[in-house]
C-alpha cells in the first residue's frame, strides 16, 4: 500500500495507493472479454484518484460483468439479478463519505433492472454507474437482450429475434433529473479512462454505456466497428470528454456537441448510422437525492432523545 | 431473553375527583361500555371518535378503539357499504380488545345504522342516538326510508332516541356537515362525565393549525353539545376512572412502530404505500427528519427493501414497511440477508388475503408466508406484538436482534394493531436503544468477513469504510472470506452457520407464560392482535369454573421453548385464528387432508401434538363472545356433550332476514 | 386419479446380436458401468457423453447420464475448478440415478481429475485414461504438475493408463482440442463394443448442419480412437444389452418438460432465463412455433407470469418456468392466480439456495416456498416427478389439473432432472392430451363467472369472446360474479370454495404404494428426483436382508391419502432429501428445536408421527451408497447398536489430506 | 343491445351496441374526479366503434382509476398493482380477435409499472394504453407519485416532495419501437375522444397520457391549466389529432407539429411552460410482437400431433 508516488516525492504519511491495492480474486472471465479491459482502466481511475480501497465500494446484480466486485480489492455487493441500483442507492443515502460505483450487465440494467435504472437516474444520487451492454444474455449462456439487434441468433431464438434492439440512451436521457449520460468503448481505453474520469467527478449519478464485446456469446458483433473508425463518431466539446490528440486523431468522423443540449443529445443517442462516444448530456446543477437524505445524518443521540420525548410528550394522556 | 419492554398492566389509584352529583338525572352505574359513531365518510366521526377515547384515557379509563372503515374512498352518501366511523370501548380497568356489542351508538345517518346492524355490532336493547333531520327531508324518498328504518330498528329491538343534531348544530354554523362531530363529542362528554376543559384542550390541539375561528367555533359546538344532552337525555352514565400512577401515552399501533422505529436508533425506513402497513411512514414523515432519519419512498416493494439493505450493508440498519402484497415481492431480497447475513428489520402489517384480498380489513394470514417465502428455507426470526405497547418495544428488539444475528427479523402486526388506539405505560427512553454509532476503526487482519463463531454462528461484520474489513458480500454459496464457493462442505458449512444463529437465539429463550392455570381441559393458542379478546374470554369462562387457559405466542420463528410440555398439561390444545381453515363440517374435508389455521399447522409439526384451531377469516378483529362460544363448544364435546361448531357469532338479527331489514 | 401416464419400467427380450468375440482381448463381463468424461471446458466432453449414452440407450442399455459443469462460464484451462464433463452410468438393466463411484473416467488432463477426486467420484482401482500429453509440455511447470499428480494418482490407488490422445488426433486434424471427444467416443466404443454404424450415424446428426468435412473429419476420429482402442489397450466390456420391445426415447428432463407442454396442448411458454430452468424455453425455442406454439422471453419474471396469466385468462392455458431466485418474484402472481381461479402451469427447476445460492447444483428446498410463499395461504396443487419420464407425462397433468381446479399447479423439478439422460417408453401420442379449442359458445345468461359447485367448489369459467359471459376478474374478495365484495360471508365463502377444490381433487386420490414390503423397521420417504438412488439402496438393504422400505411421493399439494395409516407399519419413518436439515449433534440443537427437511416438516403436521430426516445440500445428486449408509446406521440405532449418523459417504481420499493431494 | 341506431337505419340482423351496452356496476369515484369524464368518453368510443362486449377486455392494475373495468360492461383484469401492461400483453399475444384496453395509474405505471411500461411500449401489441396521471396516490390516500411535481405536499412528503415530478412523455418516446404517444386532459371530451379514436385505430400501442384531475387528493392541481387555455398547446397537424373547428378555437396556442418527427416530439414533451394536448408521435410501420406472436394460432391439431411424433423420433433410441 505504501508506494512510490509517480512524481517521485516519497510522502510515508500519507498512504498511496497502487494498481495492486486495488486488485481482488483473479478475473474470470473469458479470454477478450471486454470485461478486462474495463476492469483494467477502473483500477487505474481508483489509483489515479487515490480513492482509499475501504472508503470504496462496488455494487453489482447478477450477470458476467456483476462478477467485477470480485476482482476488486475494495468493499463490494454482488446482489441479485437486476438490483443494484437500489443497493447502491441505500449504500449512498447516509454514508456520503463512500465512493459508490455500480456494474450492471444489460439484462440487469435494462431488462429486469429497468424500473431501478429510470427511478434511480431520477434520484440522481452520486454514484459512477456502468452498464456493460455486451447485447447478449452472458452468464445464462446466451439468451435474447432486450438490447440484442433485431435478427440476433439466440439460445431463446434460435432463428434471430424479433424486435429491434432497445438503445439505453434516449431512455436514459428521458428521465426527468437525469445529469449525467456518456458513451464509450471497451476497446478505446483512454476514451474509457477519460469517460470514468468525467463521470467520477460529476455530482450526481453518472451514467456510462459501455459498448462491450463477449467473444463468446456474441462473436464479432462489432468487427464493423473496430475494423472501421468512420462507424464511431467522436463526440466532441470542451465541455465534454476530451482525448490526448494523438488517440482523438484516431477517429475522422467527430461532432461538436455541446452536452448542456438536451435535445442534441437525444438526437445523436438516436443514430443508428454511427456509434457516438463521449459525453452527451451533463448538467451539474440537478437536484440530488443523496444530499436531501444524508441531511441530518449528524443527529446527535441528544437531539434523538428529546424529539422521542417530544413525540411521546404529544401522545401522553 | 423476551422481546421488548412491555410491562405489566399499570396499577393505579382510583381517582377522587369524581363527577358531581346530578340529582335531576338519573345515574347509571357501569363498569365500562362500547360506544360507537358512524357517519357517512368525510363527516368526522373518527375525529369525535379519537378525541372522546383519548379523553377517557386521559381522565383514567381504559380505551381501545377500531375504525370503522368504507369500502370506497368516498363512497355514495346515506349507504350501507360508506359506513365511516370509529368504535371506542371504555373500561374503569384495562381494555384489550374492541368487546362485543355495543351499548351505545351515535349514529348519523340511519343507513349507515343498518351497516352496524348487518354486521352483528349490536344487541337488542342496544341505545341509539339518532340524527332526525331525515324524518323532514323535502325528498320524499328518503323520508320513506327513514319511516321503514325506523320501524326495522324498532322491531330488531334497538332503543332509537332521535336527536336534532343538524338543527342544534345551525344555531351556531352555516355547515353542520363539518361541525356535527364536535357537537356530538360534546354530547359524549356530557353522558359519560368528561371533563369538558380536558375537551377543551383536544379541540385546541386538534385544530391548531385552523387558527382561532375554527377553534371558537368548535368550542361552541362542543358545549351547545353538552348542554343539549343534559337538558335533554335525562341520565348520564357513571363509569369508574383510575389515574395511573404512571404517565400513559396513547396512540395506534402504526404510529407505536415508528415512534419504535425511531426509539430503535434506526435512520431509515424504506417503504412503497400499501394500506394498511404505510401510515407508519406518514407518521415517520412528519416527525423522522427532526429525528436525524428519513423516511425513502421508492419505485416500489422490491427497491424498497433493496435501498434498506443497502444502508444495513453500509451500516446503517433500516427498516421496511409493508402488507401481504408487497411481502411477497419482498422476498427475494429477505433470502439474500439471510445468506449474505444483512442485519434488517421487516414490518408486515397483515391484511386480508390471499391476493390483493381484503385492503383495509384484519387477518393473521401472513405468518407461513413471512416464514417459507424464501426459496432455500433461510432461517430467521419472526415476532408478533401483542399489544400496541408491543408495537413500539418489539422495534426495539427488532433491531438489536437483526444486529446480533446479522440477518433479517420479520415484526408481523395487523390492521387491528395498525388502526386501534390504546393507552399504555409512557415508555422512558434508554440511551443503549439507539444503535452504536458506525463502527470505522480498522478491522482486524486476517478476520474473515464472516468470522462464524463455530457455537453460536454469530460473526461480527466490516462496515464499509474500515480498513482491512474490505470484502464482497454475494448472495452465492460462500466461504468463511465472502469467497464464492461451490464444494459441498462450503454451502453445507454455511448453511449450517446460518442455521444455529437463530437456535443461539433460542436458546436464550424463557418458555410463554399460561394465561390461567397451567393444567386444565382446554389450552386456546393465540398470537399477534388478539390476545385481549382471547384473554377476555378465558377469563369469562373462567369465572364460569370452565377449566380453560391460553397461551399467547410472540416468537413464531424459533417457537419459545416447553411448548410441547405445556401443551401437555391440557386435554385439548387448540389455535384461534384470523386466517383460513377448513372445517371438518365441509364437503371432502377429513382429519387427513384438513388445511388448518397457520399457527394450528406449525405447531402440530413442532409438538407432534393433535393441536385443532378455529380460525375466521370475517375480516373484523376477534371478539370475545364469539371465543367464548367457541371454549364453551369444546368443553361441551370434552364433557361428552354433542357440543355446536360456530362460524361465528350472531348478536341481532343479521342483514340476512330481509323481512326484517329490507 | 394418479398423475401422468408413467410406466412400469419396459419389459424386453435380451439383445441376440452380442458383440464377436475379440479372442485377442481379454474379455471382462460386467452389469454395469460407471464411465466419466472429464476435460476442460469447452473441449466437447459433454457431447462425447451424450453422444455414448444415446448411442448405448440405442443399443439396449439402461443409461443415466449426469453433467459436470463447472463454476464459471469458461474457466481457466486446466485447473481443478474447471473441470467439465459428464458422467454417463450404463447398466444391462434400468438406471434411475448416477450411482456411486465412477469405474472408468476419461480425463483430458491430470488438474480436472483431481477435481472429480475432491468431489468423491472415484475410488480404489477406478480405471483412468489420462491424456498424456502434458508430460512432455515445454511449459516446465506444466510437466511438474504433471509428474506430481501422476504419483499422487497412484498413491490415491486410481489405475492410470496414458493415452496419447493429442498425439493419435494430430494425425487427422490440426486442431485436436475440438476434435479429441469424438476421438475418445471412439475408445469408448470399442472397450464397451458400441455398434460402430449406429455412433457414426449419431456423428452424422450431431454435425449435420456444419457440412461433410466436418462430418467427415469426425468419422475418422472416431474410427482412429476405436482402432487405436483395439489395438492398444487388450481388454474390452461385455456389457449385456436388452433391446426393449417398446419403442424408447432418450432425453434429458428439460426436454422432457418442454415436450411434455407441446404434447399437452399449451402454446405459450412465458419465461425468463435462470439456470438450469432456461434450457426448457432453448429446446422450445427451437420447435414450438412449428407446433402451434410460442416461447416469450418477458423483461422479468413478473412479467414473464403475468403474461401467462393473460394467455391463461384470454383462454390459452400458458406454463411459466424458473428456478427459486424466479420463483420468489412470482408470488404475488400466483396468488392472484389462485384468488382470481386462473389456470396455469409453474415449473420450478430447483437448484441449491437460498439467494442466488448455487445456480447450477441441485436441491429440493423450493418446497415450503412453493407450497407457502404467497401471502394468505392461498391453496394450489404441487406435483413433484421423480422420472424424466415424469416430466414429460406430469406437464400434461398439470395442464389437465390447472384447467379442472381453474387455478395454478406447481411443477417442481430438480437441476437432476433437468440435465440427467435417460431413456424412456416413448409416449404413444393421445389427442386428447391437447387442449380442447378455446369455447366461444355463448355464456348461459345468469350463470355468474363463479359458479362455484357447493359441494367441490368446481366451476367453469368464461373465456373473452363468449357472449354474456362478461366479468371483471379481481384479486379482491369477490362473490360469485365477481363483484368485490368485503363483508364476512363473501370472503369466507370464497375462501372456502378455492379451499374445496383442492379437497375434492385430494378425494380422487389414491394412496401411494410402498417400495418393498408394507411393513418393517424402516421406511424412508422421498420425493422428485432422488427416487432412482433411494429404492436402490433400499434394494440392495433388503437383499443383505434389512426390513426397510421406501414412499415416494409424487403430489405434494395436497398429499396422497393413507401416508398416517402406511407410516403405521414402521418402527421408524424418515425422509431423504436434498436441503438443509439441522443435525441434533450440533450445539443448540435440540429435537425441541430442530429445523427439519422440508418434506418431514410437513408430514410431522399432516401425519402427527415423529417423522426424521436426512438431508444434505452438498450440491449433487443423492448416491445410493450414502442412503445405504444412512440405512445401516438407523437400524443398528433401532437394534440397539450405537450407530453413525453420517453427513457424506467419503469414498477415496477426498481433497482435504493435502500430502496427498497438494 | 338491439337499439336505434344514430342515422336511423334499422337493421335488426346485425346488433346494434348502445351506450347502456358498456356500462357497468356505477362509478364509484369522488364527485368532480377525472376519472367519470374518461369512463363516458371510452363508452362513447366503444360504442361509435360498436366493439361487441365480449370482444373487449379492459384490463388494469391496482389504483383509484384501476377500478375502471368493473364500470365497464365488457371483460375486465383489474389485477395488481403495476402489472397490467404483462397481463394485456399475455392476452393479446394469442388473441387477435379481442380488443384489448389498459387503465393505469401514475403509481401504477410510472412507479411500480416501470419495467412493463418500457418493456410493452418496445413490444408494439396492437393495445390502447391510457396512463390516468392525477400526479398522486390516489387509492392509498395521497402519497406522493413519481409524477407529483416538487414541493407537492403528501402523506409521504408534508413539507413538500424533494425531486422534480418525472414526465412520462419522454421516456415513452425514448423507448425504441415506440409507435404512438399522445397526450389529452380529463376536462375537454371532444380533444380525449378525438384522442381515443386514434388511438384505437392505430395499428400498435397506443399510449395516451391523460392529465386527470383527483378533486380529493391533488385539489386544485390544475386551476391554472383549466383557468388559463394558454398554457395548454394543442398539437395540430392533419396527421395528428384533428378537432372539430368550434373546439380547436379554444386554444389561441397551437403549433404545427408532424407526428413522424420524433425529436421534435421530444422537444414538445419536455416543455415545461405550457402543457401540449394532441399526438406527439405516430409510426404505422414499427414492427409488431403480437403479429409474431399469433402467427401459428390456427395450428391444427394434426400438424401439433406431427411435430410431436417429428421430435419424439429425433429422440428415439
Ligand atoms: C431473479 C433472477 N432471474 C434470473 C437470473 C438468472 N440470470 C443471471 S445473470 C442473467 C442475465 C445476464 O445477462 P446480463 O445482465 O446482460 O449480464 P452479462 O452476463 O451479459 O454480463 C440472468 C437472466 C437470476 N440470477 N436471478
Ligand atoms: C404490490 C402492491 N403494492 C402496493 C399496493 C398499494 N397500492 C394500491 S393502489 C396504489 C397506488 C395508487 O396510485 P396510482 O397508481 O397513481 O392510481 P390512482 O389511485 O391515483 O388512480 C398503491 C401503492 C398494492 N395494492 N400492491
Ligand atoms: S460469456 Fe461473454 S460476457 Fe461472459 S465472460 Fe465470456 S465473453 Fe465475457
Ligand atoms: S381519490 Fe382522487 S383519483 Fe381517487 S376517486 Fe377520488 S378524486 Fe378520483
Ligand atoms: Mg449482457
Ligand atoms: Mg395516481
Amino acid at each position: 500500500m505504501f508506494g512510490l508516488m509517480p512524481n517521485c516525492r516519497l510522502d510515508l504519511k500519507k498512504p498511496y495507493y497502487c494498481m495492486a491495492d486495488y486488485q481482488g480474486a483473479e478475473a474470470r472471465w473469458c479470454p477478450g472479454c471486454g470485461d478486462h479491459a474495463v476492469l483494467a482502466t477502473v483500477q487505474r481511475l481508483c489509483r489515479d484518484k487515490q480513492l482509499p480501497p475501504e472508503k470504496t465500494v462496488f455494487v453489482s446484480g447478477i450477470g458476467c460483468s456483476s462478477r467485477f466486485p470480485h476482482y476488486m480489492r475494495t468493499y463490494g455487493f454482488h446482489g441479485l439479478h437486476g438490483r443494484a441500483l437500489p443497493v447502491a442507492a441505500g449504500i449512498r443515502m447516509r454514508r456520503p463519505d463512500l465512493h459508490v460505483f455500480v456494474v450492471m450487465g444489460d439484462g440487469d440494467c435494462c431488462s429486469i433492472g429497468t424500473a431501478h435504472w429510470v427511478h434511480t437516474i431520477r434520484y440522481n444520487m452520486k454514484m459512477v454507474v456502468m452498464l456493460f451492454d455486451n447485447e447478449i444474455y452472458g452468464l445464462t449462456k446466451g439468451q435474447t437482450s432486450p438490447t440484442s439487434r433485431a435478427g440476433t441468433r439466440s439460445s431463446t431464438h434460435p432463428s434471430g429475434s424479433v424486435l429491434p434492439g432497445l438503445n439505453p440512451l434516449p431512455i436514459t436521457l428521458g428521465v426527468t433529473n437525469v445529469s449525467f449520460v456518456a458513451q464509450t468503448v471497451d476497446w478505446n481505453p483512454a476514451h474509457m479512462m477519460a469517460t470514468l474520469d468525467a463521470a467520477y467527478e460529476h455530482p450526481g449519478f453518472a451514467f456510462i454505456r459501455i459498448i462491450q464485446r463477449c467473444p463468446h456469446f456474441a462473436k464479432g458483433l462489432h468487427e464493423e466497428l473496430l475494423a472501421n473508425p468512420d462507424r464511431t463518431l467522436y463526440l466532441d466539446h470542451k465541455q465534454g470528454i476530451t482525448l490526448p490528440d494523438e488517440v482523438a486523431r484516431m477517429y475522422k468522423n467527430r461532432a461538436r456537441h455541446d452536452p448542456s443540449d438536451l435535445i442534441a443529445a437525444l438526437t445523436h443517442a438516436m443514430r443508428t448510422d454511427v456509434i457516438p462516444i463521449g459525453l452527451f448530456f451533463q448538467d451539474r446543477s440537478r437536484t440530488r437525492y443523496d444530499v436531501y437524505g444524508a441531511a441530518n445524518i449528524n443527529t446527535p443521540p441528544e437531539r434523538k432523545e428529546a424529539m422521542l420525548n417530544r413525540e411521546l410528550d404529544r401522545f401522553a394522556v | 431473553m423476551k422481546p421488548g419492554g412491555a410491562t405489566e398492566p399499570p396499577s393505579g389509584t382510583a381517582n377522587p375527583d369524581r363527577a358531581p352529583d346530578l340529582p335531576d338525572l338519573e345515574r347509571i352505574p357501569i363498569e365500562e361500555h362500547i360506544v360507537e359513531i358512524v357517519s357517512d365518510s368525510g363527516e368526522g366521526a373518527q375525529k369525535a371518535g379519537q378525541s372522546f377515547g383519548t379523553l377517557s384515557a386521559k381522565m383514567g379509563n381504559g380505551v381501545w378503539t377500531v375504525e370503522i372503515i368504507p369500502a370506497e374512498i368516498q363512497p355514495p352518501q346515506r349507504s350501507r357499504a360508506g359506513a365511516s366511523g370509529i368504535r371506542i370501548r371504555l373500561g374503569s380497568g384495562k381494555v384489550t380488545n374492541m368487546g362485543d356489542t355495543a351499548d351505545l351508538v351515535v349514529a348519523f345517518n340511519e343507513q349507515v345504522l343498518y351497516s352496524r346492524i348487518e354486521q352483528g355490532a349490536l344487541r337488542q336493547g342496544t341505545l341509539v342516538l339518532l340524527e332526525n333531520k331525515w324524518a323532514t327531508s323535502n325528498m320524499p324518498e328518503i323520508r320513506e326510508a327513514w319511516v321503514r328504518a325506523r320501524a326495522d330498528f324498532e322491531r330488531a329491538g334497538l332503543d332509537v332516541r332521535e336527536v336534532p343534531m343538524e338543527t342544534e348544530c345551525l344555531k351556531l354554523t352555516d355547515n353542520p356537515f363539518r361541525g356535527k362531530n364536535m357537537w356530538v363529542l360534546g354530547l359524549l362528554c356530557h353522558l359519560y362525565q368528561r371533563d369538558l376543559e380536558k375537551a377543551e384542550d383536544q379541540i385546541r390541539t386538534i385544530f391548531r393549525r385552523k387558527g382561532d375561528q375554527v377553534i371558537d367555533l368548535n368550542l361552541k359546538l362542543l358545549r351547545a353539545g353538552t348542554t343539549w344532552a343534559r337538558t335533554h337525555l335525562g341520565f348520564y352514565y357513571d363509569l369508574p376512572t383510575r389515574m395511573s400512577d404512571q404517565p400513559l401515552v396513547v396512540m395506534n399501533g402504526n404510529e407505536a412502530v415508528g415512534l419504535g422505529a425511531m426509539a430503535s436508533g434506526m435512520e431509515v425506513c424504506s417503504m412503497y404505500p400499501i394500506t394498511p402497513a404505510t401510515s407508519v411512514s406518514h407518521y415517520l414523515s412528519e416527525v423522522f427528519r427532526d429525528a436525524g432519519g428519513v423516511v425513502h419512498q421508492a419505485e416500489d416493494e422490491i427497491a424498497a427493501i433493496g435501498f434498506a439493505i443497502g444502508c444495513s450493508y453500509a451500516g446503517k440498519t433500516a427498516f421496511t414497511v409493508t402488507s401481504g402484497p408487497g411481502l411477497a415481492l419482498k422476498d427475494e431480497f429477505i433470502g439474500l440477508a439471510v445468506m449474505a447475513e444483512v442485519p434488517l428489520v421487516v414490518v408486515v402489517v397483515q391484511r386480508g388475503g390471499p391476493s390483493t384480498g381484503l385492503p383495509t380489513k384484519v387477518e393473521q394470514s401472513d405468518l407461513l408466508s413471512a416464514l417459507y417465502a424464501q426459496p432455500g428455507d433461510p432461517p430467521k426470526i419472526i415476532l408478533a406484538p401483542a399489544t400496541i405497547e408491543e408495537c413500539f418495544h418489539f422495534m426495539i428488539t427488532a433491531r438489536q436482534l437483526a444486529e446480533l444475528t446479522r440477518g433479517p427479523v420479520i415484526v408481523l402486526t395487523d390492521a387491528n394493531l395498525a388502526t386501534g388506539v390504546q393507552p399504555y405505560p409512557r415508555p422512558q427512553f434508554k440511551r443503549e436503544w439507539l444503535a452504536p454509532p458506525i463502527d470505522q476503526s480498522p478491522w482486524k487482519p486476517g478476520v474473515p468477513a464472516y468470522d462464524w463463531d463455530p457455537e453460536t454462528g454469530f460473526s461480527q461484520r466490516p462496515i464499509p469504510g474500515q480498513k482491512d474489513g474490505m470484502y464482497v458480500l454475494t448472495g452465492l454459496a460462500h466461504d468463511e472470506g465472502s469467497h464464492v464457493a461451490y464444494d459441498p462442505e462450503t454451502h453445507e458449512r454455511g448453511c449450517n452457520r446460518r442455521s444455529r444463529k437463530v437456535a443461539a437465539f433460542q436458546s436464550t429463550l424463557k418458555s410463554p407464560k399460561v394465561h390461567g392455570e397451567g393444567a386444565g381441559d382446554l389450552l386456546l393458542v393465540g398470537w399477534g392482535s388478539t390476545m385481549g379478546a382471547i384473554e377476555e374470554a378465558v377469563d369469562k369462562a373462567r369465572k364460569r369454573g370452565a377449566r380453560v387457559s391460553s397461551l399467547h405466542l410472540r416468537i413464531l420463528s424459533p417457537f419459545e421453548p416447553g411448548l410441547r410440555e405445556i401443551f401437555g398439561g391440557f386435554k385439548k390444545v387448540m389455535t384461534i385464528e384470523l386466517n383460513y381453515s377448513d372445517s371438518l363440517a365441509d364437503p371432502y374435508i377429513t382429519p387427513g387432508n384438513r388445511r388448518y389455521a397457520q399457527l394450528a399447522w406449525l405447531l402440530r409439526a413442532k409438538t407432534l401434538v393433535d393441536v385443532d384451531c378455529f380460525s375466521v377469516v370475517h375480516g373484523h378483529p376477534l371478539q370475545p363472545a364469539m371465543i367464548l362460544e367457541v371454549i364453551e363448544g369444546e368443553l361441551a364435546r370434552l364433557h361428552g356433550q354433542p357440543g355446536r361448531r360456530l362460524e361465528t357469532a350472531a348478536p341481532l338479527a343479521t342483514g340476512k332476514d330481509p323481512s326484517c331489514l329490507a
